[in-house]
């Protein structure tokens, strides 16, 4: 069911202890900073976080990091030059890492979504990422056996959206949003739009409102 | 005809919701009341496709079909016509408000990923434990063709099928084992039929309501054991 | 390297006897109908097929299989009441046939298009169509290991193209085109329209210009 | 600068095309000039993304940022720069006339399904076989970070490297073996330095032109064979 949301508060109200949650953008890029930091004041804990990176300076992700609410990062890119709440919860053996290499991240989220039970890539073959994995020869060609990555809860930023939940969204800013979408059992976006339904040419229509559950507007 | 569609009035008790056995178009307006508001439905070829007859707006429910798009609305007509826009079964079709268009992965991405409320599906036989057949007979120099059948079957958060319960040979369509070649294993929910809406699963086979019989004149159609579902609503 | 031609024929050239070919559309729709009697014309031959269906009446790829052309369909639903020649030629043994699931046959192509070597689907699973191929139980569900289909051509249909060979398309007319572009070693495209580079809006391009390789625009 | 950019005339006897090493950017604009007409090709995030600044108009490159376009332009500059335009660096970009937009899956699989002509990486390492190390020190205590690296490395039809052929304190950073964790095995096909510019692959390392010394004296810092390539267009 779609729901039209007042608040941030309300979009993130139930996220439970403990849950999996991922959040769009790359870089700043489509990153759902309102609802990343509803999510910081609901106060959910324990939780397993899948985004491209592990927070930067002293906002969003980092924040939640900081303060001890994710026991575990799923990402490609860690490390970065302002990533040092992560940094220090890592070296201190506070926070769990699953680094995955950003095209079988994206595969594997888009795997979850489709309702693809496991897939072989090249990606990371006869690498230290493939060690302990299932590994064959596919045409020649060494190839890694990877699972999807399913989400409780998907949080994401769209540009605009209908009164059905579809989306558009904007410029490189679309990045993980589609893909979490459908990956996710909840999907909660915040957009800077909402157009009546029938405002998106369904030609251009990114995610279907199928994969849409709240939605807020974000001044 | 008010009575039959009455369906949450189906408890042990009176399970009979109608004194004569249901035609095609009222089992289409039973499924239709079936479904929530809300949901997202895809309707098979045949017989399902009459269920969109009795859909009403404020059910808000929109429709996928499989060659790629969301907010299907009905058959077109006259000027309505658009060969580009057409639904599985290759029928010209009209766009809502709120409509989308996607290429066949994402459409099927959409069925096999478990997003789609409920499908509608017809079949040759159903067993006791939800297995479906509704693709094959099986014959010697048959031309098998599959579609989407088995997708459907087996992502749909619920399978419902409609048939008729009896072949023309009168012969029970919903079995202990399936005679013909499955379509998916264990993935039908629900079966509405001329004579009675069935409930399938791990538990076995539950009568939620009978259309003209009792349900002890319907256990002797059917070879295997039914039991009368606990009244709840659909 | 992209290239503009002016006639069907050109388009063509160039598809070798054995070749697979993979054509666009579903019924009617997206249906590369020029390109098909293009393919006709050309006399390629002992071809593998790679369509929804195995064509409708006496037109078409109906015809190309009529004519002996076309060794192996690999396909989703072959019987159709006017699928008289393919119906013919199967009856005879003349033909091939591998039957896949809609929604198997569409994650092969994109599959191949994506660099997967294979993925686990639940689709097909305990059904004639898994005899023979590997199963495993994943997360409770069985699922059936299912491999990439690709193709040396692609014929296929879209609304326009600009200068870069980015494409959109019209309605349900969509279906195969995107990730057949993607999954053929040549892509040849007919258009209604073909629009200057800037012409369409980056937003909404569905096959980027990277997977075309030929485009015709038909009248 | 013009003789050792003439990369074409790089001949088993004229091995040597400038009297000097290269500094980085004549190094980008020969990888630049090296790169066919028309090509689609990624340039990674550092010293790769120099080339950009020597391909012209005439050669038709589009640049892929994995991050979910095709059609990249230069850095923006002023009023520019749109938080929601950005490449793989995060740096941000502008957008080209032809340009597309997609999302991560499908834009990994345009890496991933072998489309992209052409990837430019820096690197650690590469061996005489083409593994690439270039994501991950080994550092214990190091946080690993590996980003798109590894899905470039599988899936582009020709990976370049630029780098510098030593290391500061000397070592060449083409070795028999990589001793830092891989991103890919036998992924590298050239290798652009400042001293030379090498072919690698199953056949060994061939080297297409030096600069600033003899192939002899390359070989002196090199702890693989090395052989001249035949004369052959790049």
């Amino acid at each position: 069911m779609l729901n039209f949301v007042d608040t941030v508060a309300d979009a993130v109200a139930g996220i439970r202890d403990g849950s999996t949650v991922m959040i769009g953008g790359f870089g700043n890029a489509g990153q759902p900073f309102e609802l990343i930091d509803a999510l910081m004041d609901c106060g959910a804990t324990d939780l397993t976080v899948v985004n491209n990176n592990a927070g930067q300076g002293d906002q969003g992700l980092a924040l939640l990091i900081k303060e001890g609410r994710v026991k575990k990062m799923i990402c490609s890119f860690p490390r970065q030059s302002d990533s040092w709440h992560f940094d220090a919860k890592y070296k201190a053996g506070e926070i769990e890492l699953e680094l995955v290499p950003q095209g079988n991240l994206a595969e594997r989220i888009r795997a979850a979504g489709a309702g693809i039970g496991g897939f072989f890539t090249p990606t990371g073959y006869g690498t230290m990422l493939a060690e302990g994995k299932e590994t064959r020869i596919i045409d020649g060609r060494g190839q890694v056996f990877e699972t999807p990555i399913h989400a409780d809860v998907a949080l994401i930023k769209a540009l605009k959206a209908d009164g059905k939940g579809n989306l558009v969204y904007r410029k490189t800013a679309r990045n993980f949003g589609p893909i979490m979408a459908a990956a996710a059992k909840h999907t909660i976006v915040q957009v800077s739009e909402v157009v009546p339904t029938g405002g998106l040419d369904p030609e251009t229509v990114v995610t279907p409102g199928i994969y849409v559950n709240k939605i807020v507007k974000v001044a | 005809m008010g009575a039959q569609t009455n369906s949450q009035a189906g408890s042990r008790a009176s399970l009979q919701t109608s004194n004569k056995a249901l035609g095609r178009d009222d089992l289409a307006r039973l499924v239709a009341r079936d479904i929530k508001p809300g949901s997202f439905v895809n309707l098979g070829i045949g017989q399902p496709t009459l269920v969109s007859n009795y859909l009403t707006a404020d059910q808000d429910i929109t429709l996928h079909t499989e060659n790629g798009m969301l907010g299907m609305g009905p058959e077109a007509q006259g000027d309505e016509i658009d060969g580009d826009l057409i639904n599985a079964g290759k029928i010209p079709v009209t766009e809502l408000p709120g409509a989308s268009y996607f290429h066949h992965a994402d459409s099927f991405a959409i069925m096999r990923g478990g997003h789609l409320d409920i499908c509608v599906l017809g079949a040759f036989q159903v067993s006791a434990t939800g297995d479906l057949a509704n693709w094959h007979t099986g014959a010697p120099g048959a031309i098998p063709a599959v579609g989407g059948a088995m997708d459907l079957a087996t992502g749909a958060k619920d399978v419902f099928v409609m048939m008729t319960l009896l072949t023309r040979e009168g012969a029970s369509k919903i079995v202990e084992t399936c005679t013909y070649p499955l379509t998916g294993v264990g993935c039908v929910t629900r079966v509405y039929t001329d004579k009675a809406v069935f409930l399938t699963g791990p538990d076995g086979v539950q009568v939620r309501e009978t259309f003209g019989c009792t349900l002890e004149e319907l256990q002797e159609l059917v070879p295997v054991p039914l039991t009368a579902a606990p009244a709840v609503a659909p």
